[in-house]
């Protein structure tokens, strides 16, 4: 599936997207961020404070218990500060 | 029986800037049913929490920022007899005085055409995906998201 | 220290028409500590309480409406931190598209912007003396005042 | 004294201003209008729902008890329908 990382979180990981492979043992969001912190330092630095990580689900707002089964898309960004 | 308002819908993320009376005159051009245009623009401020601003860069999530804007737009025509809702929104590097937002609402009311504008501009400052840095004499670095503008966006939720 | 906002007043009466982004840009150039500007415009609608309208004519009580609209902007500014603001009401026969009356308001936040217009328009309606008179199918006749103008304008009553 | 009427009362009276020299025993708006009702027919369809009425008194509103001793410019009209 296809990463995509936006503002101090794209800063932090070092990249804007990726595509990643989880093993099947990541259900959800939460999993994912868990399992992606534990991939590098950078990874671990953007996501050390999880609950403050928004997540999307092909382009719609998720919350961190939803399921990542069948996502062709997922973004992290922090809160958005548009407007 | 009354006619069903039809709401004409403009939105569009851009870097260049936009005009708002071209705006204003595309919404109302030929048509004599609307009675109320309210709309909000957002400009680039030099001073925020005291910190002198030289610059601000928007970064967006292009797709869904579009979508999410459409779901907006769609809710606040379910909620409000509307004639014309455009949203721009900017993207890129700005300075001070420089135009960021603009929500336009048509109404046949004024109360329908400033709840509207207020609900799309809560919305957008919590829910839509930009994201702000800013560039100052203290550093550079991103906009925290404010309580304030999540408190505002909770008045609009229906139980 | 903050140091204190400085309000720029404009109030116009007139029968020419105006031009919203000319005012908005006097109201907001060369400040950059404006972030947020609201406009409101009034319209000559074709259809009130479902009578054809031909024209509507605004009579004025000249010398005490512009004082009365200066009243309740500094009512406003009392109110709210604001960087400025523009009323103009037109007088004379208008044809459905026309523009009636306009209210800019700048703040630094967008709340402040939203609620003084939202407040000078609700006094506008109530308070200023203006009349409208309709030419319409069912004849020619002046507009009756609306209740629900009155509760608009009695939620901003201070106790 | 000067009076002025506007939208429908001054349709009504018949001219939109005049100077009027009340008796001394009109000492407040209401007395100010049933005093003008009592000179004519148009005034008194002018005023013929006295509670509808909205005066000025030197161009700031008032209510139908204000005195209108010292009283330069009094205006009578319908409410108000701007905006």
């Amino acid at each position: 599936m296809k990463v995509k990382y936006f503002a101090w979180v794209r800063e932090r990981v070092g990249k804007a997207e990726e595509t990643i492979e989880p093993p099947a043992t990541v259900h959800t969001v939460a999993e994912l961020i868990a399992w992606l912190s534990s991939r590098s330092e950078a990874y671990a630095y953007a996501f050390e404070k999880p609950k403050v990580i928004r997540a999307a689900i092909d382009r719609a707002h998720v919350k961190s218990d939803a399921t990542i089964t069948g996502a062709r898309e997922i973004a992290f960004f922090p809160p958005m500060t548009g407007g | 029986m009354a006619s069903p308002v039809t709401c004409s819908v403009t939105i569009r993320i851009q870097e260049d800037d936009f005009d708002i009376a071209r705006e204003i005159a595309l919404l109302t051009k030929s048509r004599t049913d609307i009675g109320a245009v309210v709309s909000f623009s957002g400009i680039c401020r030099a001073d925020e929490d005291s910190a002198n601003i030289a610059a601000l860069t928007l970064e967006h999530y292009p797709d869904m920022a579009e979508e999410e804007i459409r779901r907006h737009v769609d809710e606040a025509i379910s909620r409000w007899p509307l004639n014309g809702v455009t949203v721009i929104h900017r993207v890129g590097r700005f300075m001070p005085g420089d135009n960021i937002v603009l929500v336009l609402t048509a109404s046949q009311h004024r109360q329908a055409a400033f709840l509207a504008a207020e609900f799309l501009m809560d919305y957008l400052k919590t829910s839509a995906p930009f994201w702000k840095k800013e560039e100052s004499e203290a550093g550079t670095g991103w906009v925290e998201a404010q309580a304030r503008d999540d408190e505002a966006a909770a008045r609009w939720t229906r139980s």
